[in-house]
């Protein structure tokens, strides 16, 4: 086990370093020049001398080869670079957005996950009207935008009954009250198309396995069927629910844009975002390395989860 | 929103369009930089809230034949860090925008300057190369501010001017705070003591804050909204026509908008209230002729409305350039911006029924900057807006110095002649017939194309006074009114 | 399978799955036949913005004045095509990774998985610039792009159904037998991973059909005006505060394929499990029919006729 | 928990279940009685609907089925009853020690933990608790190293550690009405008779009544009170076991005891003599098996050496020639099988089939050994894809190893093999779980035989089968070997079918090989004490003899126990 998670790290080293590459490739193909992004910005008229100049000034008209170089020393030393557009250090920017963007994460996933393997095991267990409602429920919650959400809900909760607030970031630190409010509705935002995932992947487990011969043991030593269900059933439907919920999760580290956006909630996917469209080369590229590397994580803990939900499943 | 704290202090809330990162303010960073600059910086003039030059910094200007101008400081001035302001600073700061390699948004007008001297610690003595009307005009742009002189090339914002706002914090994506700068030159201004500027960059969060009072003011209202923020008895929508959209040709002779009468046909086929209605939610209106805003003196009437759409005169046109039965082009505009991507898509229905069938590329914004820099376009969409509200800001339209905003390889000697003419020009009456004629002469050439002039507006609570929107081009320096501004 | 097949239609008895498969069954028709059906050019221009539903327009029209209805029905040519495309192209990819990862030796699985996670890490926007970069604009390239970018979630549901199914012991059987490997991976072994993957198709259809509106920001995918449904939604949100009707047509058509689409998935499901084909099996007690007590006189041996 | 009403403690009246619409019941109309401390044994051929009654009484038939008539336990009745009615029922009244293990255990907990969640479910009491009365079953059920095995998977345990396993969940609510279905078909004889022994105890201290469900004629002789003899869904004959089996009136009672085979007597079947087996021509003389050294060890949890299941075993088997392996539950007998088949790598040792090294990685030579050899999986339940009917399970080798033959061919094959282990054809469209377990393990026989293996690993082929049918099975065997000259490594516990079959015996225990030899030779005079010990264990079909030699062994383990 620990020779297998040793492995794993160690592979996935190697893995960032394909990653690495492969950004720093895919963000040098792409057209657009950062230098002109930055000097154009929403409308100046750069002259294309200054252009030039900022190319040099930013190393960007370096070799190919000396720039990845670079790259990677600076990769090796943990500084990630510098942001091409305001000069700061990749790390120390990451290092304010993640905090938030894992604390969306954490809320939602929470959420998603209690909403969703209660009313996903509910369809199953019930079936009928109610495994009716779910399906129409979980198809909306998935079909229907999350920024079409976001902005009802800012509308309707933020606006017109001004129950919670409409966006904002409070840093818990100067009111964890505000912070928590403002907390809700992105949170419930997120939720909505994960926690429809969850529950329709919950729901298809759990008939899958809900008439197993074991079943009937656990039932006719005088277990109630709630109980079976909850003990027995669920417990092995969980794999394939772990793994929609890690995806989800792995998926939310950079996909959270619109829902900071509405929200105005500082985290990292705007980061990207930003940085993606302004060819902001050592931002894109220190963010898509640590999501790479949270991923590569993220998967090593579901795949000892698959473990430890399924003993028949641990490798040999 | 806007509390009287226990200590009464005020505080504006204010929801701005998007991030600064770095704050650089002698650079043309878009909207929401020139607001932070406005409350952050002065400079020697300024605009006031309509849209008039006046001394700021500079107790004092003069000019000798619009080619020496003189600037007195007002006395004891000082910077946020308490350090003195001095025409050494002046000096620096004219020359930092001097400087080509600083991309400076004064560089157009600051090139031009071929001696600073400063006599005494409040005189500054700016020479320019030929007399330039637009000076001032420039020099009233909130980037035309001055700065500390050690604080220029520096890479890291200190934030430090001599606005009547002085920098508290600012963080990432998220809030930049400011507070009262108490040596503000002006006596009793600012009014309020602290303006916290939240970044709201989506549109209806914005237009949702301010809706529900979470924040005082906002820039730019969502044309979507207007109706909802003029309903609501506590918000003023404060509404003017600045930015335009235009088209772009590609006039290098591989193109077939290399001909004028092709260019003329196409400014014969827009339809350009239906740019208004379908792109810009019906917030603004038609740009039938020179994108001149009605509020310049300089605004020509007959030019103005030079445009109407006739199809058979544009087919004509089409059918005497050679091409009866139409051709395929290019069309180069941006998925990213909605307005963009559908002022285009509402041309290209125009000119289909000419002929003329555009192919979209509609890229992201950076991949769009660049295939418009490389010229591999027939046709293009654009907005900009003028930099000052002086005509002369058309070189950035007309001539390969404007780059992006300009038709790609158009580059005509009569057009270069009449502005720089109209630059030097002195007299009123002079530099309008120059304006005129350059006017009759691009219309006629037809290089760009006027499509719609775009609305923008600033919304904000009632019990916010003395803010407003400045007009037409310079809606964007209306950040000056703030140190107006009082709440309450 | 034939008994799957045949289940599979047993189980359109149901309003339910009739219901949603005559759904899609139209939608087809209509997508296939939306040129002859639709009123209007789905990109023509006219004065009437906004119009509401009703008066010469069915649906209404968008803030171009074109004809709502006729968009919908060319744009789901398009949308239909490319969602259901990509859906497939990133369950056969992903399918075939998980399997690989999960059954293959370590090295190519693990190397299978490996792959993966680079997919999962490239944000999909990158990704899809560089595809773009690439191959150009196109309803083929954004097929591709969304076929990369869904398949990772294949391969990890997959991956993590196999590592349990792998061990049964009617798995071994067949190793015993003799059977080949590629016949246990996707004879044996698939069909006891179906259900999950049918639900991450739907799912994964769902997301494809909104992605591909998003991916149009980048200038992927349908290129305007040609109509699509994820380039309505994306229209009709900027619109949704005073005019919601484009948003709420076009993204009501995407939630009632999806549904549809679940519904059918689902009973495909159940379909291709015997045990789960003739009733909602689960965990409901034996159907009854109580005749309670029975004889009462005290039991001598009798026995049922011998 | 005496009974509440004077009546009987369980009451089958009318009891009909069928599934589907028109076809015949599997159960039609059955009636009989078990009252407090009775022994009912309930026999009968395979399919005839033994488990279905059994399901019933706990009210837990699968939800297909329909029932009718009236199942009365302690006065209340069980059909239609409510759930939570039912609940009260199960573990208490009424517990059940399912036929087949293997898939009756959710395979992701520990057996410890779902004793506990059993005991925990009827009684307050803490984890801790719970779990040492967990180890403490499943000690009085006899496995070894109680504690290492309370906190085993089901898929670690042997196949009779399992059946032991679910032995003590049956018992560990203490029910008035126990009702076991098969409880010692994986278990060896001395094992068994020591469950045997547990569950007369318990009966005897308890008041517990049993409702036994066996095809074992020895177990019924040893245990039961009354019979009652079951076919095709109807009670035959209902009597008491000494009548029973003095003097069955029924025709199906009577064919049914003569079909049982005795050690060292011979049942109705008898070793055909086999003579010289058909043999192709041409190749070389290499056994048809040979293992040497082999030595396998399951992995332990993390840092821990593993278990090794099987040390240092070396066997042969001649071409032609049947070894039967017999040993203890739990002492690696279907570890070697499943190593022989490739499934499980061993420590060391070799495997050679026909000359051929079996434990090669290239896939296609793994294939070719296959084509050679079948093998019976000793759970059928867990060894067929609940996905594919009968037909495409029979089916899957000759898709493998003759892919020349057509779908009409391949078909008629299926039914051949179908009739021989007698099953009606009919069913190959059926699924496993609608089988009953002697149904199953029969479609795994007819899958292991399909393509004509010369080598077959049967791993307790016929543990749920009826005296009848397995007869019918084993002459297939025989038949078999005579006519294609096959050889087989037949691991059973049943010494009886070892002795009908086998030319050659090994006996194992605890994972290394205690005696081998010719079978005559190793069943009639053994030399080891174990082996002594198992023969003497074996289970005799006359209720007087097996009873006094129950009580002897009682004897003399309490005389072991005090010396
Ligand atoms: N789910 C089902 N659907 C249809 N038929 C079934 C189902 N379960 C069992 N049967 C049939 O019911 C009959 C009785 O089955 P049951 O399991 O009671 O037999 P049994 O007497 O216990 O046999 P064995 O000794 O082989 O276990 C069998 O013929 C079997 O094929
Ligand atoms: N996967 C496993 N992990 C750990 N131990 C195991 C595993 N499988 C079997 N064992 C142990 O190995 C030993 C031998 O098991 P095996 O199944 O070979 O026994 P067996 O001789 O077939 O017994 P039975 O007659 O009860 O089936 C048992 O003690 C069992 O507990
Ligand atoms: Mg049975
Ligand atoms: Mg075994």
């Amino acid at each position: 086990m620990v020779l297998t998670i040793a492995k794993r790290l160690a592979a996935g080293v190697g893995l960032l370093f394909v990653v690495a590459t492969l950004i720093f490739i895919a963000l040098h193909l792409v057209p657009g020049d950062p230098a002109r992004t930055i000097l154009t910005g929403t409308g100046a008229v750069p002259t294309d001398a200054a252009v030039e100049n900022l190319r040099e000034q930013l190393g960007l008209n370096l070799p190919l080869g000396q720039q990845y170089l670079r790259y990677l020393h600076e990769l090796v030393t943990g500084s990630l670079g510098t942001s091409l557009n305001d000069n700061r250090p990749v790390i120390e920017l990451i290092g304010e957005r993640l905090p938030r963007t894992l604390q969306l994460i954490g809320s939602t996933t929470v959420v998603s996950v209690i909403v969703g393997v209660t009313i996903g095991a509910l369809a199953a267990r019930r079936g009928g009207l109610i495994d009716r409602i779910v399906m129409v429920l979980t198809s909306f919650a998935v079909a229907v935008p999350a920024y079409v959400a976001a902005v009802l809900l800012v509308y309707f909760v933020g606006v017109k009954l001004q129950w919670l607030p409409s966006g904002g970031y409070v840093d818990p630190a100067v009111d964890v009250g505000r912070h928590l409010r403002a907390l809700v509705l992105p949170t419930i935002s997120l939720s909505l198309g994960f926690s429809g995932i969850v529950a329709r992947m919950t729901r298809s487990a759990v008939l899958n396995v809900g008439n197993q011969d074991w079943v009937r043991t656990a039932l006719s030593v005088g277990l109630t069927r709630g109980q079976v269900f909850r003990r027995h059933v669920l417990r092995n439907s969980l794999s394939p629910v772990v793994t929609v919920t890690s995806l989800q999760m792995g998926g939310l580290l950079g996909g959270t844009v619109i829902i900071e956006r509405v929200f105005s909630w500082p985290g990292l996917s705007g980061l990207l975002i930003d940085g993606v469209t302004s060819r902001n080369y050592p931002v894109v590229q220190g963010i898509v390395i640590l999501i790479a590397a949270l991923f590569i994580l993220l998967n090593i803990v579901v795949d000892i989860v698959y473990g430890l939900l399924d003993p028949r499943g641990r490798s040999k | 929103s806007a509390n009287t704290g226990e200590d009464s202090t005020t505080v504006l809330t204010y929801g701005l369009d998007s991030d600064v990162p770095n704050l650089q303010t002698l650079k043309n960073q878009g909207s929401a930089s020139m607001i932070l600059n406005s409350v952050l910086h002065r400079g020697l003039v300024q605009y006031d809230a309509d849209g008039n030059i006046v001394p700021a910094l500079a107790a004092e200007v003069s000019d000798v034949d619009k080619q020496e101008y003189t600037f007195v400081l007002h006395e004891g001035l000082t910077f946020h860090d308490g350090s003195a302001l001095t025409s050494e600073d002046v000096k620096a700061s004219l020359e930092a925008m001097a400087d080509a390699d600083n991309v400076a948004k004064m560089y157009p007008a600051a090139k031009n300057i071929v001696s600073i001297d400063t006599p005494d610690d409040l005189t500054t003595i700016v020479k320019l190369s030929a007399p330039d009307a637009a000076f001032l005009s420039y020099m009233a742009d909130v980037s035309g501010a001055i700065l500390p002189s050690e604080s220029i090339g520096q890479e890291d914002p200190t934030y430090v001017g001599a606005g009547p706002y002085k920098f508290v914090s600012y963080e990432n994506g998220s809030e930049f705070v400011v507070e009262k700068f108490d040596d503000y030159y002006e006596e009793d201004k600012p009014s309020i003591d602290r303006i916290e500027f939240k970044i709201l960059s989506d549109q209806s969060a914005r237009d949702s804050a301010l809706l529900s009072g979470s924040v005082d003011a906002v820039s730019f209202v969502g044309w979507n909204n207007y109706d909802q923020v003029s309903a609501n008895s506590n918000l003023v929508l404060d509404e003017t026509e600045g930015p335009f959209m235009y088209l772009l040709f590609n006039t290098t002779s591989d193109s077939p908008f290399s001909n004028p009468l092709v260019r003329q046909a196409v400014a014969y086929a827009v339809d350009r209230q239906a740019v208004v209605d379908s792109a810009l939610a019906g917030r603004g209106e038609p740009l039938s002729g020179m994108p001149i805003p009605e509020s310049s003196e300089y605004y020509n009437e007959e030019q103005a409305n030079y445009y109407t759409q006739d199809l058979d005169k544009a087919k004509e046109l089409l059918a005497e350039a050679g091409y009866p039965n139409g051709f395929t082009a290019t069309m180069l505009s941006s998925s990213q911006y909605d307005f963009h991507q559908n002022t285009a898509i509402s041309v290209q229905a125009d000119l289909k029924k000419i002929g003329i069938e555009l192919e979209m590329v509609m890229p992201d914004w950076p991949t769009r900057l660049e295939i418009g820099a490389a010229g591999d376009y027939d046709i293009a969409v654009y907005g900009t807006v003028g930099i000052t509200n002086d005509p002369s800001f058309l070189d950035q339209l007309l001539t390969p110095a404007g780059s992006q905003n300009a038709p790609f390889g158009y580059d005509d000697p009569t057009v270069n002649d009449l502005l720089t003419r109209g630059r030097a020009a002195t007299d009123e009456t002079e530099r309008k017939a120059i304006y005129d004629e350059l006017g009759a002469y691009v219309l006629e050439n037809a290089p760009i194309v006027g499509l719609a002039w775009r609305s923008q507006a600033y919304g904000y609570d009632k019990k916010v006074s003395g803010f407003s929107n400045i007009p037409g081009f310079l809606t964007f320096d209306s950040g000056y009114t703030l140190a107006d501004a009082t709440i309450g | 399978m034939k008994q799957g097949l045949r289940a599979f239609w047993r189980e359109f008895r149901s309003p339910g799955t009739a219901a949603a498969g005559i759904f899609l069954a139209l939608l087809i028709l209509m997508a296939i036949f939306a040129g002859l059906v639709a009123p209007y050019d789905p990109v023509a221009q006219s004065d009437v913005r906004l119009a509401p539903p009703g008066s010469g327009h069915l649906l209404g029209t968008d803030q171009f004045g074109r004809d709502i209805l006729s968009r919908l029905l060319i744009g789901g040519r398009v949308d239909l095509t490319v969602s259901f495309g990509a859906s497939l192209l990133a369950m056969c990819i992903g399918v075939l990774l998980g399997l690989a990862g999960g059954t293959a030796r370590s090295f190519l699985g693990g190397l299978a998985m490996r792959a993966v996670e680079v997919v999962l890490a490239f944000p999909p926007i990158v990704l899809a610039l560089l595809v773009v970069t690439l191959f150009g604009q196109g309803e083929l390239t954004l097929v591709v792009t969304m076929g990369v970018l869904f398949a990772p979630a294949f391969a990890r549901i997959v991956y993590g159904e196999v590592l349990t199914v792998r061990s049964l012991e009617y798995v071994q059987a067949s190793t015993a037998i003799g059977t080949p490997r590629s016949r246990i991976v996707f004879g044996v072994i698939l069909p006891a991973v179906y259900p999950p993957i049918l639900v991450q198709l739907s799912l994964t259809l769902a997301s494809a059909m909104l992605l591909s509106s998003g991916l149009s920001y980048l200038g992927l995918g349908t290129v305007p005006p040609t109509p699509s449904w994820g380039g309505m939604i994306a229209e009709g949100q900027a619109l949704m505060m005073t005019s919601p009707l484009l948003l709420l047509v076009s993204s009501g058509v995407v939630v009632a394929t999806i549904l549809s689409f679940s519904v059918l998935a689902d009973a495909l499901e159940k379909a291709l499990d015997p045990r789960r084909r003739k009733s909602r099996v689960e965990l409901t007690p034996a159907t009854v029919t109580p005749t309670f007590g029975g004889p009462s006189e005290p039991d001598p041996s009798t026995q049922g006729a011998a | 928990m005496a009974p509440e009403s004077d009546g009987p403690l369980l009451r089958v009246a009318g009891l009909t279940v069928g599934f589907g619409e028109p076809s015949a019941p599997v159960v039609d109309d059955l009636h009989f009685d078990v009252t407090t401390g009775e022994t009912v044994a309930l026999v009968g051929e395979s399919g005839s609907g033994k488990t279905m009654t059994a399901m019933s009484v706990l009210g837990l038939l699968p939800p297909t089925a329909t029932v009718t008539g009236s199942v009365r336990l302690a006065g209340k009745e069980v059909i239609g009853a409510p759930e939570d009615q039912l609940r009260a029922i199960r573990g208490r009244s009424a517990a059940m020690i399912f036929q087949e293990p293997m898939t009756a255990f959710n395979p992701v907990y520990t057996v410890g933990r779902q004793i506990v969640d059993a005991l925990r479910a009827r009684e307050r009491i803490s984890r801790a608790e719970a779990m040492n009365r967990a180890v403490d079953l499943l000690r009085r059920v006899g496995i070894p190293e109680p504690e290492r095995r309370a906190k085993s998977y089901p898929h670690e345990l042997s196949g009779g550690q399992r059946q032991r396993a679910m032995i003590a969940l049956a018992i560990s609510g203490n029910p008035s009405l126990l009702i076991a279905d098969e409880p010692t078909t994986a278990l060896d004889v001395t094992v068994q008779a020591e469950i045997l022994a547990l569950m007369k105890g318990l009966q005897r201290d308890l008041g517990m009544a049993i409702l036994l469900i066996t095809h074992d004629m020895g177990v019924v002789a040893e245990m039961a009170d009354r019979v009652v003899v079951m076919k095709d869904g109807i009670g035959v004959e209902q009597a008491d076991v000494f009548e029973l089996f003095e003097a069955p009136r029924n025709d199906y009672t009577r064919a049914l005891l003569e079909a049982v085979p005795r050690p060292g007597v011979g049942g109705r079947l008898h070793r055909l003599s086999v003579g010289e087996p058909a043999r192709a021509e041409g190749e070389d003389e290499s056994p048809a098996l040979e293992v040497s050294h082999l030595s396998v060890r399951y992995p332990g949890k993390f840092l821990s050496p593993g278990f090794l299941a099987v040390n240092d075993v070396s066997l042969t088997i001649p071409r032609g020639q049947v070894l039967g392996l017999v040993g203890e539950s739990g002492s690696g007998k279907s570890t070697i099988g499943k190593t022989i088949a490739g499934l499980l790598r061993p420590e060391s040792g070799t495997v050679t089939v026909a000359g051929k090294d079996a434990l090669v990685s290239s896939e296609s030579r793994l294939r070719e050994i296959r084509r050679n050899y079948g093998m019976v999986f000793q759970d059928p339940a867990s060894s067929l894809n609940p996905r594919n009917s009968i037909g495409q399970s029979i089916a899957e080798p000759l898709l493998v190893h003759a892919r020349s033959l057509t779908a009409s061919q391949r078909q008629a094959r299926v039914n051949e093999l179908l009739e021989q282990v007698e099953l009606p054809v009919a069913w190959h469209v059926r699924f496993p779980h609608e089988l009953s377990g002697g149904q199953r393990q029969r479609v795994g026989i007819a899958r292991a035989l399909a393509a004509n293996p010369h080598l077959l690993i049967a791993d307790e082929p016929t543990s749920a089968l009826d005296v009848s049918v397995q007869a019918a099975v084993l002459e297939l065997f025989q038949r078999l070997q005579r006519d294609l000259g096959f050889s087989c490594l037949f691991i059973s516990h049943d010494l009886a079918v070892v002795e009908i079959l086998a030319d050659r015996v090994a006996v194992l225990a605890d994972g290394a090989l205690v005696e081998e030899g010719d079978a005559e030779q190793v069943l009639r005079s053994p030399v080891t004490d174990y082996t002594k010990r198992l023969i003497a264990a074996a289970p005799v079909p006359d209720p007087r003899v097996q009873r006094a030699r129950a009580a002897a062994r009682i004897e003399t383990e309490a005389a072991a126990l005090t010396s």
